[in-house]
């Protein structure tokens, strides 16, 4: 399935655009999405952290993705 | 239970963040006003950018809200970040908390700016004259 | 080094103590607003009258705003405070800190406050209307 | 000698004035002054508690007080 991926801040810097699309296999977890993301964009290893929002919520790497749902990178928060 | 939200590239009035919190039945009203410092990690600071997730960023102060009112025992929860350029000098964030005694609003307002710095996804980038930093990102 | 201390009758002004915290060197200004409520120890409240020793309230508030500059590393420290009849919801105090990090203004703040409450000589009278009551004199 | 007390909020209203003159010792400590105070007016040993500030400066009871000390009752504190 091909999914989209708004990505923020310095992530959108390393993918060089806000929105990005992905081919990633059918229940893709969170986990398998950042191996495909680090293999694309290997500056995001280099991100004290990031974590992925789905429909915006953060969510762990067991976590399955599904073709319509809002995928975000989120780099460290720093607000304020 | 009362929240008040805004994320916009408007300027931050103080007045009005004080006045929504005002109110009869709550002794204690304790604002943090982050303002843009002209230095930062030893370099001098043009200004700041800062970019947010705003549909996100509502939902998780609303949750973050929902849950300081329980914890603390708190009745009204304020937040006003700016998003887009903030010169320095200016204001880039108010945050509000009214609650009945001042002890828990001082331990809620200061909650809140820790899940703000951690949690929200807003991102602050420092402009310099030589580049720029995004803050907390990058070591 | 900056200290603003105000003990009046007049209305209190959220803006212009913001005004005086904000700097471009520190990034962090936290606000305690102390307003009258309408009900305290199950008793309608009609109205607060506040008295001072004006003289020493100036004396120990220099006092405990060089402590607190010293032990909190803040760089301003403000207290406002009515005296006289003061209604119900309207301000009764401002306490306001200035401070390179947020985690010492929200620490320094609430001591502030705390010294208000307890070595500060203001006194508190709540009016009812079938007598009155000295905050903290008499159990 | 003769001292000048100052008194304020519930103090104010139990001495029944604001400014008091009130024959002493010489050297008269603190604490004969709270005991004097005491016999005159009883009802301030119903307060949770109460200082004497000499000079706009908080006494303990051993301080010896000068014939024009400015001398004032504070009751507790109730600022805020």
């Amino acid at each position: 399935m091909i999914i989209t991926i708004k990505s923020f801040g310095i992530a959108a810097e390393i993918c060089g655009s806000r929105t990005l699309k992905m081919e990633v296999p059918n229940d893709c977890s969170v986990e398998h999405l950042k191996e495909l993301l680090a293999n694309r964009y290997p500056a995001l290893s280099e991100l004290l952290s990031y974590r992925i929002a789905v429909n915006h919520v953060y969510e762990l790497d067991a976590f399955l993705l599904k073709e319509l749902d809002e995928v975000a990178i989120i780099p460290p928060a720093s607000g304020g | 239970m009362e929240m008040n939200f805004q994320i916009s590239s408007n300027h931050l009035d103080i007045e009005s963040c004080n006045e929504w919190l005002r109110s009869a039945s709550d002794g204690g009203v304790v604002l943090f006003v982050g303002n843009v410092r002209s230095a930062n990690r030893g370099k001098e600071v043009s200004h700041l950018e800062f970019e947010a997730y705003e549909e996100m960023v509502v939902k998780e102060l609303e949750k973050w809200g929902r849950y300081i009112q329980e914890r603390f025992g708190v009745h009204k929860v304020l937040l006003h970040h700016r998003i887009e350029k903030v010169e320095i000098g200016e204001t880039a964030v108010i945050a509000g908390i009214a609650a009945p005694h001042r002890k828990e609003a001082f331990e809620a307002c200061s909650f809140l700016l820790e899940k703000l710095k951690t949690e929200i996804p807003i991102w602050k980038k420092e402009v310099y004259n030589d580049g720029h930093h995004w803050i907390s990102a990058t070591p």
